[in-house]
């Protein structure tokens, strides 16, 4: 698209819905490197969780002339819009972890499946509580998709076993040391609780700190979501018990691989590419490491 | 004797400098930034902080604050985008009402009017400093939202209501159109209007201003209410970019709009400042945002270098109107 | 002791000074006057080290001397009283009169105990009766300025400037200072004293500077000079004092006040106001006189609406009931009030003399809703130049403005309401004699177009030039009415000490 | 004469009928809520904020105030963690340095305090508004944690470090330790020293201070720099407790804090309050987080009843001390 016909080099924006959550940040870092291993310019843009920001970003992109989209939405429905303006100006879009809710308007969308993840971990629950007990679960910000995911997810498992009974619902915004001191009040009101569900990681060892503090790490069981870094060691040491551990790694590489295809002239690419959320408890442990599985 | 020049002119200019400054340095820096699209671009991206800072300076110029203004932008938002999608059933009496994007909009402005005049009944019936009462409106009316959203947001409002949003109008985009009437409208106001004068005397000298038969409170409640009005429209412009009402749309957007507002050289302890330098105010961190991404900042560095621009531009600004 | 060669100081757009020289003299007392305006505030800040930058020299004590700010002329030895108060609203007594020269224990931490003692002593040597823990925010403009002067007696001082310290007290305190300055004078010390009350001049100083327009005019000793002398180096000509030639008129009653008492906002057993009744007739002029703290202010205030809760008793204003409930129903009854205390109560500082004259009338501005600039402008320069204001613009920042000239700009802004009743507290405080006289002018003027006019004025002679009748207030009591006929400074004085003084005495 | 009350014993009762109806409520609502356990949980979780808000008190008293103090928070966190964990590591020159625990955290406080004294110079130097100043220095110093961290929470930092957070030291947690020696210590200075003295005049009438020989711009920065120094320490503690300095900590610590100050009497316009009053409004947010969650309020309606009771909180605190 440069005016005397002499190609440009391609340039790839990256944009991921907030950076204060070290899993967007290894997910945007992992799609630059591969960007950069293709030869590709790319350059991260941080939506901090805003939409409307999201949009100014799409414009910024478009407006600077970056030829394609890594996009990791902050809204399923909100970010519909942006989508659909980046791909009838010809700009590709390519969907990481995160969906947008239109079959149509992403060039290719390479998804996390929250849903089914939690499904998995529920199960797990289940198996390791023997089917009754008391827990807790903490949610993430009330006003994110992924929450609600994670929470239908577990609750379309654990909500048939009558003896599992959750005694406090409470959120703390995927933030570790809100998790923390939520979970301190709840013991106070809560003392025999046996499991805590947590619907990300940094929550899940804010839940074990607190329970650490109050002399209960080794009887109240915790589960959270992700496979962080902190979360990975944990299992190992026993502390925790499972994460649903997600890819973003592939994901991110998938997506730059598939916009440096799209470059090439590759146009049909999946709608829709599900990266599985796998189950990692104390027994498959050795296979994964921080993000991803062990090289 | 003419030592005093026009206030409104000195105004006018104060930030211009750092704006031009900011501006020149981007597009020597990039090529694309002076693009006549890029320009659109930054305008309407600014048009809601324009909006809400509008209202936002004229609580300020009375000395007080409203940091509620994000949360009842999300709730109003939400509220026109529900009403529009799925209108009110009442299930026992098996009533449904529907409402048309005129109604809608109109719910939500009442509503933000609604909570703009309750933090002002607060403030000034019981007396609480306005950064509490605001405060909580802020997690009050974030509630509201969360309650009425359960949480999830309310997406595919029609392309009608898409045009506030996205339109274009004689080559100008709608957003710009909305908040340089509102601008208009509040330059007006301030100037020419006795509700004006009211609003710069209270800043100034809340108990002279009593004495001389000003209706203290009642132009208080005017303008928390005129304030939550704007957040509204604010709220209606955010929704329909997006096409959907976000749970957490504004989040932290006081800040930018405070900002903008001091940016802009009205000051915090009221009496002192203009519509106009907000909007410079508005439009500074709009470039600035546009510019680093123009200029391939990455994100972290993002961050350090507009706080320091933010900085640099209100000292350039102080020391070009110290003679004021 | 301390000369003055060819000071000149500028400020954007105004020369307020321009090679002034002066000399003062130890133990002496040196009158300075001239009219509002004319410099001396800004002079005494260039001596006492708030303004650094000028042009020109200052010798103390024999040498050059530059001061780096008004801390380094205190340690110098040069104290000062400010024109406009200069106190720390929530702090106490004790902690404004050691603002930044605290007495430190041996461990380096504050020692009240001995603050507050000493603080105390002041007080008392100054016969203010309240405690030196409180705060100043609590207590009246008189009782400010007597903190304000005892601020200055802290320090041994070589040189003291007292800038108009006399503007909110009365009587006894007035004596007081008298006192106070007689025996600085006997230690050998310097005085400046600024002020507008030409009587007082005549019995403390010794010589005296005319300033006029920001340049000495003349100086001398006292001694052989006469007030109407002393006026015309001042003012640049001779001018008539004014005196109401009270003609007997029948009463057309235009406010009726009967039984108003008035409960204290915080201890409900007290009253401030006890059972007062009395009317204004229109066209009459009615002085009200009283000490510091006899209820005047709360007076005026409770007629003009500012105090909603605890009235009881009935105020009628050209018969019909007056509630009292807010400044703007009495505004709409036709009264008006020029408040004591102008910086707080009067003018917005921050805007221009032109938005603060139409403050009140901005409704009569109006045509289709818009502020119509034209009749704006009109309305302000009429009052410039009736009142005589000194301004350099009618863009000019109120706060810029003398003191004196502030006080024309609320007077301004009150009479364009054209009201039918107005209510003056203190209204010629800080004023110049010749804005004075034009102020009394105004008012006699006013009267003889039919309004009713109440003056409260802690200056006998003042209620004496414009009065038809005179009341005295003592302790919130109305102690006496006389007419101006009747009126003697010996009979008002009188009248106006509160009984409870002689219950102590007796 | 004696209209006034001693102003010292005022502020002290200030917030507590708030604050000992708030605790009748929840005592009633909740059998949890009373025990000892529970209360000495609430003080820890109050600790950081009490921490902090007495930093932001003294800002406050000077008329001043500041939004920097959750980044700084989270940049002098990441500073110790990072050098307790991983040292500097000069790459070229082939050096090492560890830093003990001691070491860490005197980095950490340093960092801190030149933030903060950086915030004040700007403020008092170029004149500029303490809110932008200090919104900046949000900004920057977010910006500078996010490089240091590169977005990754820095963890595992060994238990004798812990000790700060998690600790109890005769039968009281360290972190309540911490902050009760803070606020001892700022109750002295604000009541015994010319430094506190200051503070209060200053933010009573600037200009006369200036006209008293008081060095204003001096007192100014030192103020700004102990809050910084606070808000390192509130990072002590965040960081101990969660065995990790997470790059987001502190996000939005500043609403909460001012809020503290507010609650506790302090008035934003400077000149009036006290530390003790800031201590009470901490804990009265504390509370009222313990309560919602021990009553288990649902997460919607949990923000909306947050503020009404801050609400009428503040409401009560107002006729109570009407009198003042
Ligand atoms: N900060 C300032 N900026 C501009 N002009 C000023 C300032 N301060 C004083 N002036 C002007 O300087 C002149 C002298 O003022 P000054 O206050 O010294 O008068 P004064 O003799 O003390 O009058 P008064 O008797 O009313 O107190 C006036 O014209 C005044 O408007
Ligand atoms: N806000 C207040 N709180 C407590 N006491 C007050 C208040 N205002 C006035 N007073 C008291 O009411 C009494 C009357 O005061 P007022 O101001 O009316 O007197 P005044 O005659 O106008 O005196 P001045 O010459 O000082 O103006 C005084 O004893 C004063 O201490
Ligand atoms: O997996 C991520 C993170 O865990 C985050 O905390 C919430 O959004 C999800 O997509
Ligand atoms: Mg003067
Ligand atoms: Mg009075």
């Amino acid at each position: 698209r440069s005016k005397n016909g002499a190609e440009e080099p391609k340039k790839m924006a990256i944009v991921v819905s907030t950076l204060n959550n070290p899993w967007f940040v290894f997910l945007a870092e992992r799609a630059q490197a591969k960007a950069k291993e293709l030869g590709y310019e790319s350059k991260v843009f941080d939506s901090q969780n805003n939409t409307a920001l999201e949009t100014d970003h799409f414009e910024n992109a478009m407006a600077s002339g970056y030829d394609a989209i890594l996009f990791n939405p902050t809204d399923a429905d909100g970010s519909i819009v942006n989508v659909k303006n980046a791909t009838a100006a010809g700009v590709p879009v390519f969907c990481m972890d995160r969906e947008v809710n239109s079959n149509e308007a992403a060039t290719s969308q390479i998804l996390s499946d929250s849903y089914s993840g939690c499904v998995s971990i529920a199960r797990y629950f289940v198996e390791t509580l023997n089917k009754k007990g008391k827990y807790v679960e903490i949610l993430g910000m009330v006003g994110d998709n992924n929450t609600w995911n994670r929470s239908k997810g577990f609750h379309s498992v654990v909500d048939h076993y009558p003896g599992l009974k959750m005694v406090a619902q409470q959120s703390a915004d995927f933030d570790r040391n809100k998790a923390m001191e939520v979970l301190e009040s709840i013991l106070q009101a809560q003392p025999d609780i046996d499991a805590v569900f947590c619907g990300n990681d940094a929550m899940a060892m804010g839940a074990y700190q607190a329970l650490v503090a109050a002399g209960k790490a080794d009887k109240v069981k915790v589960f959270g979501f992700d496979g962080a870094e902190d979360v990975v060691n944990s299992i190992k040491d026993g502390k925790i018990m499972a994460t649903g551990m997600q890819f973003p790694e592939v994901m991110a590489q998938t997506a730059a691989n598939f916009a440096d295809e799209y470059f090439k002239g590759k146009r049909d690419f999946p709608k829709k590419m599900p990266v599985a959320v796998e189950l990692v408890v104390k027994g498959n442990i050795e296979n994964y490491a921080a993000y991803g599985k062990k090289e | 004797m003419n030592i005093a020049l026009d206030r409104s002119k000195l105004l006018r200019f104060q930030s211009l400098i750092a704006l031009f400054l900011l501006c020149l340095g981007l597009s020597i820096l990039s090529d694309k930034f002076l693009s006549v699209s890029n320009l659109w671009n930054v305008m309407r991206q600014v048009s809601v902080n324009i909006c809400i800072s509008t209202g936002m300076t004229l609580i300020v110029l009375t000395a007080g604050i409203d940091l509620s203004v994000g949360s009842v932008l999300a709730l109003c938002g939400a509220i026109m985008a529900g009403l529009l999608k799925n209108g009110i059933e009442l299930p026992d009496s098996n009533l449904y009402i529907g409402f048309t994007i005129l109604g809608a909009i109109l719910a939500g402005v009442i509503t933000g009017s609604a909570m703009g005049a309750f933090s002002g009944w607060t403030i000034t019936k019981f007396n609480v400093p306005p950064f509490v009462a605001t405060l909580a409106m802020l997690t009050v009316a974030r509630g509201l939202t969360m309650l009425w959203t359960q949480g999830f947001p309310i997406s595919g409002l029609g392309d009608t209501f898409l045009y506030f949003g996205t339109g274009w109008l004689l080559g100008i985009p709608v957003p710009v159109w909305i908040s340089a009437i509102i601008v208009a409208i509040a330059v007006f106001v301030t100037n020419k209007t006795r509700l004006g004068r009211y609003i710069y005397a209270i800043g100034g000298n809340e108990s002279a201003s009593r004495l001389s038969g000003i209706q203290v409170n009642k132009v208080k409640i005017i303008v928390y209410t005129i304030a939550g009005a704007l957040a509204a429209v604010g709220g209606i412009m955010v929704t329909s970019r997006l096409d959907s009402a976000q749970p957490n749309a504004g989040i932290s957007y006081e800040l930018d709009s405070i900002a903008a507002v001091v940016i802009g050289g009205t000051s915090l302890s009221g009496g002192r400042g203009s519509i106009l330098g907000t909007v410079q105010g508005a439009i500074i961190i709009g470039v600035l945002n546009n510019g680093l991404v123009l200029l391939n900042v990455s994100p972290f560095w993002q961050q350090v270098v507009k706080g320091l621009v933010i900085l640099i531009a209100v000292i350039i600004d102080k020391s070009g109107s110290k003679n004021e | 002791m301390l000369q003055v060669n060819n000071i000149t100081k500028r400020f954007p757009g105004v020369i307020a000074l321009e090679n002034v020289c002066l000399s003062i003299e130890a133990g002496k007392v040196t009158a300075l006057i001239g009219e509002n305006g004319a410099g001396k505030s800004t002079l005494m800040k260039i001596l006492s080290g708030v303004y650094q930058d000028f042009e020109g020299e200052i010798h103390f004590k024999g040498a050059p001397v530059k001061f780096s700010g008004p801390k380094d002329a205190q340690q110098k030895g040069i104290a000062i009283i400010h024109q406009e108060l200069n106190l720390i609203p929530y702090l106490t007594i004790t902690e404004n009169i050691f603002l930044g020269r605290e007495l430190l224990t041996q461990f380096g931490t504050i020692d009240k105990n001995r603050m507050r003692r000493k603080t105390q002593e002041l007080l008392d040597r100054l016969k203010l009766k309240v405690k030196a823990e409180t705060q100043v925010v609590k207590l009246k403009v008189g009782q400010q300025q007597i903190v304000e002067i005892a601020k200055s007696l802290l320090t041994d001082a070589e040189l003291i400037i007292m800038d108009e310290p006399t503007s909110a007290i009365t009587g006894s305190e007035v004596e007081l200072l008298f006192d106070i300055i007689e025996n600085l004078r006997n230690e050998g010390k310097a005085i400046i004293y600024v002020s507008h009350k030409l009587d007082e001049l005549f019995r403390i100083a010794d010589n005296y500077v005319v300033l006029r327009d920001g340049k000495s005019i003349e100086s001398g000793e006292m001694e052989g000079i006469t007030q109407d002398q002393l006026i015309a180096k001042m003012v640049g000509r001779k001018i008539e004092i004014m005196r109401k030639s009270s003609g007997e008129e029948k009463c057309e009653t235009l406010l009726e006040v009967r039984n108003l008492t008035l409960k204290h906002p915080l201890r409900p057993k007290e009253d401030l106001l006890k059972n007062i009744s009395f009317e204004i007739c229109k066209g009459e002029i009615v002085g009200i006189f009283g000490l510091m703290g006899a209820g005047r202010t709360e007076l005026l205030e409770t007629i003009f609406g500012l105090h909603a809760t605890g009235i009881s008793g009935h105020i009628f204003m050209e018969g019909k009931e007056l509630k009292c409930a807010s400044p703007s129903e009495a505004i709409a009854a036709g009264l008006a009030l020029v408040p004591e205390d102008r910086k707080k109560d009067g003018l917005v500082l921050g805007l221009d003399v032109k938005t603060n004259i139409s403050l009140t009338t901005l409704h009569d501005l109006e045509k289709l809703g818009t502020l119509n600039d034209a009749k704006e402008v009109a309305l302000a320069d009429k009052y410039i130049s009736e009142l005589k204001i000194k301004t350099s613009s009618k863009n000019q920042k109120a706060n810029n403005l003398s003191g004196g000239n502030q006080q024309k700009i609320v007077l301004a802004k009150w009479l364009a309401t054209k009201p039918k009743l107005l209510l003056l507290d203190e209204p010629t405080r800080g004023i110049d004699i010749n804005a004075k006289n034009e102020i009394y002018k105004l008012i006699i003027k006013l009267a003889d177009e039919g309004l009713g006019i109440v003056v409260v004025s802690s200056e006998l002679p003042e209620i004496l030039a414009v009065s038809d009748r005179v009341l005295v207030m003592a302790e919130g009591t109305l102690t006496a009415g006389f007419t101006i006929a009747e009126a003697t400074e010996d009979s008002i004085l009188r009248a106006a000490i509160p009984q409870s003084h002689f219950d102590i005495k007796a």
